[in-house]
C-alpha cells in the first residue's frame, strides 16, 4: 500500500519535473527541474531495495552532473533565447511513444517470456550495497577499473576542452571585439 | 613439380607481377614476355603430363583454409578446363608480345599477369569460394585495363563492364552459399568443393532456385540475352589488349561455370530450363548478329559477332549430350583464337588510322594484301567454314541440339546465314571497293611484331580446324563422364529421358560390333 | 591406288598454296604453269583411277584420319573412288585443267594472276573433296569450300562493287541452302548414327518413311543452293560477275552440278521416297523453263549462257528426280563439256571486245574470230542437242524417260524448253558472228584470241561432239552402282516419231533464230521497240522481277530491320533499362542526400527513426522465429 | 493496481523514455540536448533497477551503475566541447550547426 502511494507520487512527480525539462524555455528551470526529477527517481531505486544505487544517483546526479551543467552554464548567456523551431508535434511524440515502448518490449520480452533465473543472485542476509561491493569487486572489477580509467579521461578532457583560453570571455567583450574576432578566425580559416 | 604445377600455374604469374614492380622500365617488356612464355611453357607442359585417357580431375590439390566450414583450396584440371587453361596463357603471350606503343606499359603487363592469375585460378578451382574469390578478382585488372587505356567513355564503360557482372556474381555467391548450406543440412559437413557437391542430390524445387542463382551470374559473364549490353561498351572502349583477353577468356568463364557447376549439380533444373535457355541462346545468335550487321565500327562488329556465338556455345552446352557439350567447349577454345585473332586484327587497323569506322576504310585488300589475307582467313574461321576451328566446334553444338529439338536447331542453325552476312558486309566494306580516302593509301602492312601474334592463330585455326582429335578426345571423356553423372543424378523421367545414358550406349556398341 | 587417289586429290591444294607464296607479288607465269601441271597430274591420276574403276569393277577406299570424335560420333577423312564419283573427278580435272591453261591466256594482264591461280586450284581441291568423299561431313567441306572459292572468285576483281556485290550474294545464298544440308546431316546422324555414305544408306530402309522424307527434303535444299535452283537461283547470273575461266570451271561444269551430285549419291535414300523424286523432278523442269525463258531476252552473252546452265541443271534434276540417276549424271558430264566450251568461247569474246558483253553491238565476229565461232557454234549446237552431239544422246534420255514414267507434263515442258534452248543458243550465236557489223562503229577493234588458248579447249569440243558416242559403254560402267532402269519406248515407232519430233522441232527453232537476228534491221536496242515496251519483255528482262522482289522485301528489311534493333530495341530498350536500373539507384542516392542536411536535430530525428525501424524489425523478426513452425506451415499451405 | 510490479516501473520507464527522445528531438538549445539525454539515461536506470529488484538479480543495477558513469564522462567531455564550441560561435543553436551538411 504504502509503496504504491509512494510509486505513484514519485511516478507523477518525475514525470512533471522531466515534462517542465524539455519544454520550458528557460535553461535555469530546466536544469532546476533536471535535478528535481534525478532526485525523484532516487526515490525509485530506494523504493526497489537499491540503496547504494540511489545513493549514487544522488551523489553523482544531484550533485556532480547538476553542478557541472551550473557551472557550464556561466559560460553562456543563458538568457539569450534559443530560437525553438516547432517541428511536427505528432510525429515527434509519435516517434518518441513508439521508440520507447519497441525497447520496453524487447527489454521485458525475454522476462516476461521466459523464465530466467538470476545470473547473480542476491545474497540472503547482506545489504545491499555490500552485494554490489561483491559483485562489482569480484565480477566486474575490470569494467570498473576501465570506467574509473574512462572517468578521468572525461575529466581530464573536460579540463582540457573547457579550459583553452580561459582568459576569454565572451561575456565581457563588446559585440564589436567579438566580431573582429571572428573575422580574425575566419581568416585563419581560410588561409 | 608436378603435383603442385595447378598452383604453379596460377600463382607464377602473380609472383611474377608483384616482382615486375621493381624491373626497369625498359626492359619490362621483354620480361612480360618472358613471364608469359614460361606459364605458356608450363601450360603445355601440364598438357603433354595430362592422361587423357582419364576422365576425372588431375593433378588435384588441397590445402585446408577454414576446415570448420570446409572451405579448402582445392585445385584440379580436366579435359573441360585444361584447354581453356593453355588458350588463357597463350593468349596472355600473345596479347603481351603484340602490345604496341602504349603509356604505363609497365603497368599494362603487371595488370596481365595479374589477369593471367585469376583467369588460371577460376578454371582449376574446384572449391565454391576460391573458384567465387579468381571470378571476382578477375573484374579488377580488367576494370583497370579498360579505365587506364580506354576509349573516351572509358569510365562509363569500365564500372558498367563491373558494376553489372558484380552484381550478377553475388547473386551466384547466394547461390553457392545456400548450396553449402543445404549441404551442411544434408550431410552433417559443411563443404565447398564441387565434387563433393556433385555427389548430392537436390530436390527438384531446390535445384530450380538454385541453377536460377547461378544462371544470372554465369548469364551475365557470357553474356546472354538481355543482359549483353555491357559487352558493347566494354569491347568499344577497351585498348585492343583488353578486348582479346575478355572476348578469348574472360567470356568463357560463364559457359566454362554452366558446365563446370550448373550441368552436373543440376541436372532436372538443366532440363526444365533446357528451352527457355535454347530460346534465350537463339536470340542471342539472331539478334545480336542482325545488330552486328547494322554497326558502323568493325571492333562493334566483333564485339557483338562475339555474343552471336556465344549463344551457339550455351546451345550446345545445353544440348545435355556428349556431342554437344563436347562442341560447346571447342567452341569455347575456336571463338577464343578467332574472336581472340579478329580483335587483334582491328588493333592492327586501329593503331594505324586511330579509328575503327567501316566507313573510313574501303579498298584495303589492295593496299593491305597480308592483312587482308589473314583477317580473311580468320573472318572465314568465324563464318565457321569447315576446316576451321570454328566449323568443328558449331557443328558438334548444333548436331548435339538436333537430339533435343528440331526446329530450335534449324532456327539456331541461321547463325551460319546471318554470320555470313555482317562478316562478308564487313569484309566487303573494308577491304573490297577502290581506296577512297587518301589516308589509307599508304598505310603499312603488317608488321613483324604483328605477324608473330597472327600467324600462330592462323595455324592453330587451320591445325585444330582439320585435325582436333588432341583436344576433342580429352574433352570428350570429361565431358561423358559428366553426362553420366548427370543421367544418374536426374530425378524427373524428363531428365532421365533427355540425358542419355553413356554406359549403356557403349555396351551396345560393344554387342554391335 | 591409294597413292593415285592421294595425288589425284592434293594436287590441286599443291597448286593452290604454290601459288598462293606469290599471292602478293606481281604476276609470274610460273604459277599458272605450275598449277596447270599440277592439274594434270590430277587429271592422269583421275585417268588412272577411271581404267581402273572400269577394268575392275571395284572401288578404292581410303581413310586417311580422324577428322572429329566425340561421343558416338566419328567422321574420318574418308575417301572413295567408285563409278560416281570418278565420273565426277574426270569432268572437274579435266575441265579444270583446260581452263587453267585457257587462263594463262586470258588473265594475263591481270595484276592479281597468280592470286587467281591460287583460289581456282583451291577450287578444285574443294570439288574433289565434294566429289570423293565417302562420308557426308566430307562432303560438306567440298561443299563449303567451293562456296568460299565462288566467293573469292566471283569477287576477283574486288575493287568492282558490283563483283563484291555478287560474290556476297552468292556465298550467302549458298550458306541457306547450306543450313538445309546441315540439318539434313544432323538428321541422318541421329537416325542412323553414322555419316559414312554406304552405313548410312544401308540404315535407311529401316527408318520411317516420314523421316526419310525430311532428310531428302532438307539434303535437296542444300543441293538447291549450290545448283541454283529457284528461289535460290539469283546468284548464278549475278555471279557471271567473275572472271569467265571462273563462269566456265565453277558456274557451268563443276560446282553448280554439285547438288545433282549430291542427289545422284543419294539415290539409294531418294529410291526409297519416290514423291519427293518428283517434287525434285518438277522444280527441276520448272527451272528449266523457266531460266530458258529469262535467257531469251538478256542482252548479256554471259547471262544468257548463265541461265542456260540453270535450265540445263533443270533437265539435270527432272531426271534425277524421276529416278533415271544415270542419266542425269550422263548429261551433267556431257552438259560440263559443251557448257565450259561456250563460256570459253564467250571469254574470247569479251577479250576481243574489251569486256563489252551485249551481243546487240557485236555482230560479224565471225569475220575476225573463225576459230572462236566454230568452236561456240559447236558447243551450242550440243547444247541444242542436236544429233550426233553429245547434248542429243543426253537430253533425248531425259524427254524420254520423262515421256516413259507417264509425266508428260514434265515431258511436254522439257520439249518446249528444248526448243527455246536451241532458240537462244542461236540467238546469241547469230547476234555474235553473223549479221550486220555493228561493233565497229562503236569502236571496237577485235581480235582472235591466243592460239594456245583455242588448242587448249579444244579437248572440251572434241569431248562435245564424241561424249554422246560414249553412252553406252558409260551406262554399262555406272550402273554396276547406280540402278540401272534402262528406258526403252516399247513401241519403235513411237521412239521415232518423237525423236525426229524433237530434232525438228529443235533445228526448226535455230532456223527461227537465225532468221530474226541475222537480219540487217537488228539495232542495238534503246527501248523504244514495240517488243521492250511489252509486259512479257520487261517481265524476263527483269528476271521476273525476283532480284527486286529479293531486294525490297528480304534484303532492304533485314537492313532496317537490323538497324532497328540496333539503336531502338538494343539502345533504347535493353541498354536503358539497365541504365534506369542504375540510375534509380544513384539518384536516390542523390535526392536523399538532403536527409544529410547537418543539421543535427534533423539528424537526431531521422537517428530516432532509424532506431525504430530497426527495433521494429528486431522485434518482427523474434516473432518469426519464435512461430518460425508455424509459419512455415502456412507457407507451404500457400504452396511457396 | 495497487501491487506494484515490474510493469509498472517498464510503463514508467517509458514514459520518461519518451519524454527524453521528444526533448532529443524538439529541443534546439544545444544544453537541453543534454539535458534531455539525461533523462534518457536515467528511464533506462530506472528499468534496470526495477528489472533487477524482480528477479533478484544484480546484475541491473550493476548496469545502472556503469550507465551513471558514462552519463558523467559525457556530461564532462560534452559540456567542455559545448564550451569551446560556444567560445568559437557564440552560440550553442542547434540549427547553427551545419558542417556535416553532405
Amino acid at each position: 500500500m504504502f509503496e504504491a502511494i509512494a510509486f505513484y507520487l514519485f511516478a507523477f512527480l518525475t514525470i512533471v519535473m522531466f515534462y517542465i525539462t524539455v519544454t520550458t524555455s528557460q535553461a535555469l528551470y530546466a536544469l532546476s527541474a533536471l535535478a528535481a526529477g534525478m532526485i525523484f527517481i532516487s526515490a525509485f531505486f530506494f523504493i526497489l531495495g537499491a540503496d547504494f544505487l540511489g545513493a549514487v544517483q544522488i551523489v553523482v546526479y544531484s550533485g556532480a552532473v547538476m553542478a557541472l551543467y551550473a557551472f557550464g552554464m556561466m559560460f553562456f548567456d543563458t538568457t539569450r533565447d534559443v530560437k525553438e523551431k516547432k517541428g511536427n508535434k505528432y510525429l515527434i511524440t509519435g516517434l518518441a511513444t513508439l521508440a520507447a515502448i519497441l525497447v520496453v518490449v524487447i527489454v521485458s520480452a525475454p522476462l516476461i517470456g521466459e523464465n530466467i533465473s538470476a545470473y547473480y543472485p542476491m545474497t540472503e542476509g547482506a545489504g545491499n550495497t555490500q552485494e554490489i561491493g561483491m559483485v562489482l569487486f569480484t565480477k566486474y572489477l575490470v569494467p570498473f577499473e576501465l570506467a574509473a580509467v574512462m572517468l578521468l579521461v572525461a575529466m581530464i578532457s573536460g579540463i582540457v576542452l573547457a579550459g583553452k583560453k580561459m582568459d576569454l570571455s565572451l561575456t565581457l567583450m563588446s559585440d564589436r571585439e567579438i566580431i573582429e574576432m571572428r573575422e580574425e578566425k575566419n581568416k585563419k580559416v581560410l588561409l | 613439380m608436378l603435383d603442385n604445377i595447378l598452383s604453379i600455374l596460377v600463382f607464377f604469374p602473380a609472383v611474377a607481377a608483384i616482382l615486375g614492380f621493381a624491373v626497369a622500365k625498359d626492359s619490362i617488356r621483354a620480361y612480360g614476355v618472358a613471364v608469359a612464355f614460361i606459364e605458356f611453357a608450363l601450360s603445355l607442359l601440364l598438357w603433354f603430363s595430362f592422361d587423357s585417357s582419364v576422365s576425372g580431375m588431375q593433378f588435384m590439390e588441397m590445402v585446408p583454409l577454414v576446415p570448420s566450414f570446409g572451405i579448402n583450396y582445392i585445385l584440379g584440371v580436366d579435359g573441360i578446363s585444361l584447354f581453356i587453361v593453355i588458350l588463357a596463357s597463350f593468349f596472355t603471350m600473345i596479347g603481351i608480345a603484340s602490345l604496341g606503343e602504349t603509356k604505363n606499359v609497365k603497368n599494362m603487363i603487371i595488370s596481365l599477369l595479374f589477369l593471367q592469375m585469376t583467369m588460371a585460378g577460376v578454371f582449376v578451382a574446384l572449391d565454391a569460394i576460391v573458384f567465387y574469390v579468381f571470378w571476382e578478382l578477375s573484374l579488377v585488372p580488367m576494370l583497370y585495363i579498360i579505365g587506364a587505356w580506354g576509349g573516351p567513355l572509358r569510365i562509363y564503360a569500365s564500372v558498367k563492364f563491373f558494376l553489372y557482372t558484380f552484381t550478377g556474381s553475388l547473386v551466384m555467391l547466394v547461390g553457392m552459399l545456400f548450396m553449402a548450406y543445404f549441404y551442411y543440412q544434408a550431410t552433417g559437413t559443411w563443404s565447398f568443393a564441387f565434387l563433393e557437391w556433385y555427389r548430392l542430390i537436390l530436390p527438384e524445387t531446390f535445384q530450380l532456385w538454385l541453377f536460377g542463382a547461378f544462371f544470372i551470374g554465369f548469364a551475365i559473364k557470357v553474356p546472354m540475352f538481355p543482359f549483353h549490353t555491357w559487352l558493347p561498351y566494354a569491347h568499344g572502349q577497351a585498348p585492343t589488349i583488353g578486348s582479346v583477353i575478355l572476348a578469348a577468356i574472360l567470356l568463357k568463364m560463364g559457359t566454362y561455370a554452366f558446365i563446370r557447376l550448373s550441368l552436373p549439380m543440376f541436372p532436372d533444373a538443366s532440363v526444365f530450363f533446357m528451352f527457355p535457355i535454347a530460346i534465350i541462346a537463339i536470340i542471342m545468335i539472331i539478334y545480336t548478329a542482325m545488330v552486328a550487321y547494322a554497326q558502323e565500327d568493325i571492333k562493334q562488329v566483333v564485339a557483338y559477332s562475339s555474343i552471336s556465338h556465344m549463344g551457339v556455345i550455351i546451345l550446345g552446352t545445353f544440348a545435355l549430350n556428349v556431342e554437344g557439350i563436347t562442341g560447346s567447349i571447342f567452341l569455347m577454345i575456336a571463338h577464343g583464337v578467332v574472336s581472340g585473332a579478329l580483335f587483334l586484327l582491328v588493333g592492327v587497323i586501329y593503331d594505324r588510322r586511330h579509328t575503327k569506322m567501316m566507313a573510313e576504310f574501303g579498298g584495303l585488300a589492295s593496299v593491305m594484301p597480308r592483312y587482308a589475307t589473314i583477317f580473311g582467313i580468320m573472318l572465314m574461321a568465324s563464318v565457321g567454314l569447315p576446316l576451321t576451328i570454328n566449323f568443328v566446334g558449331e557443328f558438334l553444338s548444333l548436331l548435339g541440339f538436333y537430339q533435343q529439338s528440331h526446329i530450335l536447331t534449324l532456327l539456331a542453325g541461321i547463325a551460319i546465314i546471318v554470320g555470313a552476312i555482317y562478316m562478308l558486309a564487313a569484309y566487303k566494306k573494308m577491304f573490297f571497293g577502290e581506296v577512297t580516302k587518301e589516308e589509307n593509301r599508304n598505310l603499312p602492312d603488317v608488321n613483324k611484331r604483328e605477324l608473330v601474334a597472327l600467324v600462330p592463330l592462323v595455324l592453330i585455326t587451320v591445325w585444330l580446324g582439320v585435325y582436333p582429335k588432341p583436344l576433342l578426345e580429352p574433352i570428350s571423356n570429361s565431358v561423358e563422364s559428366i553426362v553420366q553423372l548427370m543421367h544418374d543424378k536426374s530425378i524427373s523421367e524428363e531428365a532421365k529421358k533427355r540425358i542419355p545414358n553413356i554406359n549403356n550406349e557403349i555396351t551396345i556398341a560393344k554387342e554391335a560390333n | 591406288m591409294e597413292l593415285l587417289l592421294y595425288t589425284a586429290l592434293f594436287a590441286p591444294l599443291v597448286g593452290s598454296l604454290f601459288a598462293a607464296l606469290f599471292g602478293a607479288s606481281p604476276k609470274t607465269l610460273l604459277t599458272g604453269v605450275v598449277t596447270s601441271l599440277l592439274l594434270g597430274v590430277s587429271l592422269v591420276a583421275s585417268t588412272i583411277l577411271l581404267v581402273f574403276v572400269i577394268s575392275s569393277g571395284q572401288f578404292v577406299h581410303v581413310e586417311m584420319m580422324t577428322w572429329i570424335t566425340a561421343g558416338d560420333l566419328y567422321i574420318p577423312f574418308g575417301f572413295i573412288v567408285d563409278q560416281i564419283s570418278v565420273t565426277m573427278m574426270m569432268v572437274v580435272t579435266l575441265v579444270s585443267t583446260v581452263v587453267h591453261v585457257y587462263a594463262i591466256g586470258y588473265m594475263d594482264h591481270d595484276k592479281g594472276f597468280n592470286r587467281f591461280f591460287s583460289w581456282l586450284s583451291a577450287f578444285v581441291f574443294s570439288m574433289m573433296v565434294l566429289v570423293m568423299s565417302d562420308n557426308f561431313a566430307g562432303l560438306f567441306i567440298g561443299w563449303e569450300g567451293v562456296g568460299l572459292c565462288s566467293w573469292g572468285l566471283i569477287g576477283f576483281w574486288y575493287k568492282k562493287e558490283s563483283a563484291t556485290w555478287a560474290a556476297n550474294e552468292a556465298f550467302i545464298m549458298n550458306r541457306i541452302a547450306d543450313l538445309g544440308m546441315l540439318i539434313g546431316i544432323f538428321l541422318i546422324y541421329w537416325n542412323t548414327g553414322t555419316l559414312q555414305y554406304h552405313e548410312a544408306f544401308a540404315a535407311m530402309p529401316a527408318l520411317e518413311t516420314a523421316t526419310l522424307v525430311w532428310i531428302g527434303i532438307f539434303l535437296f535444299v542444300g543441293a538447291m543452293g549450290k545448283s541454283a535452283q529457284f528461289p535460290l537461283h539469283t546468284w548464278l547470273a549475278d555471279a557471271m560477275e567473275g572472271p569467265t575461266p571462273v563462269s566456265a570451271l565453277i558456274h557451268a561444269a563443276t560446282m553448280v552440278t554439285a547438288g545433282v551430285y549430291l542427289v545422284v549419291r543419294s539415290h539409294e535414300l531418294y529410291a526409297l521416297i519416290p514423291n519427293v523424286g518428283l517434287f525434285i523432278a518438277s522444280l527441276g523442269t520448272f527451272v528449266a523453263i523457266f531460266a530458258a525463258t529469262m535467257a531469251l531476252v538478256n542482252r548479256d552473252i554471259k547471262r544468257v549462257i548463265a541461265y542456260s546452265t540453270l535450265s540445263q541443271l533443270g533437265y539435270m534434276f527432272a531426271a534425277a528426280g524421276l529416278g533415271a540417276y544415270w542419266v542425269a549424271l550422263f548429261h551433267l558430264m556431257a552438259h560440263a563439256f559443251f557448257k565450259a566450251l561456250l563460256f570459253l568461247g564467250a571469254g574470247n569474246v569479251m577479250h576481243a571486245m574489251s569486256d563489252e558483253l551485249d551481243p546487240f553491238k557485236m555482230g560479224a565476229l565471225g569475220k575476225t574470230m573463225k576459230g572462236t565461232m566454230i568452236l561456240m557454234t559447236l558447243a551450242s549446237v550440243a547444247l541444242a542437242g542436236i544429233f550426233p552431239l553429245a547434248g542429243f544422246f543426253s537430253k533425248d534420255l531425259i524427254l524420254e524417260v520423262a515421256f516413259i514414267d507417264g509425266h508428260y507434263i514434265i515431258y511436254t515442258v522439257l520439249l518446249l524448253t528444248a526448243g527455246l534452248t536451241a532458240f537462244y543458243s542461236f540467238r546469241i550465236i547469230a547476234l555474235i558472228f553473223h549479221g550486220e557489223d555493228r561493233h565497229t562503229s562503236l569502236g571496237f577493234h577485235p581480235h582472235e584470241a591466243y592460239k594456245f588458248m583455242l588448242i587448249a579447249v579444244t579437248p572440251l569440243a572434241i569431248l562435245a561432239v564424241i561424249a554422246g558416242a560414249l553412252q553406252g559403254s558409260y551406262y554399262e560402267y555406272v550402273t554396276l552402282l547406280l540402278p540401272s532402269t534402262e528406258y526403252h519406248i516399247h513401241s519403235s515407232l513411237v521412239y521415232w516419231t518423237m525423236t525426229i519430233g524433237t530434232q525438228l522441232f529443235v533445228i526448226a527453232s535455230i532456223i527461227f533464230a537465225y532468221k530474226k537476228y541475222m537480219s540487217k534491221s537488228v539495232k542495238v536496242p534503246d527501248g523504244t521497240s514495240a517488243m521492250e515496251k511489252s509486259f512479257f519483255y520487261k517481265l524476263l528482262i527483269n528476271q521476273y522481277y525476283i532480284p527486286y522482289f529479293y531486294e525490297e522485301y528480304l534484303v532492304k528489311p533485314y537492313r532496317e530491320l537490323s538497324t532497328v534493333f540496333w539503336k531502338q530495341v538494343d539502345q533504347k530498350i535493353v541498354d536503358a533499362t539497365v541504365d534506369s536500373i542504375a540510375n534509380v539507384i544513384y539518384h536516390t542516392g542523390e535526392n536523399t542526400r538532403n536527409m544529410q542536411s547537418g543539421n543535427l536535430s534533423t539528424m537526431l530525428k531521422w537517428m530516432v527513426a532509424g532506431l525504430v525501424a530497426l527495433l521494429s524489425l528486431a522485434v518482427v523478426f523474434g516473432l518469426a522465429t519464435r512461430h518460425s513452425d508455424e509459419i512455415m506451415l502456412i507457407l507451404s499451405g500457400l504452396g511457396v | 493496481m495497487m501491487e506494484i510490479g515490474l510493469n509498472h516501473y517498464l510503463i514508467l520507464s517509458t514514459i520518461l523514455f519518451s519524454i527524453g527522445l521528444i526533448g532529443v528531438m524538439r529541443r534546439k538549445n544545444l544544453l537541453m540536448l543534454f539535458f534531455a539525454t539525461e533523462i534518457l539515461l536515467n528511464s533506462v536506470n530506472i528499468s534496470f533497477a526495477a528489472i533487477s529488484h524482480y528477479y533478484g538479480d544484480l546484475t541491473g543495477q550493476m548496469f545502472a551503475f556503469f550507465v551513471i558513469a558514462i552519463a558523467a564522462s559525457e556530461v564532462a567531455v560534452g559540456l567542455g566541447l559545448l564550451i569551446v564550441w560556444h567560445k568559437r560561435h557564440n552560440e550553442i543553436d542547434l540549427d547553427l550547426m551545419s558542417t556535416m551538411k553532405g
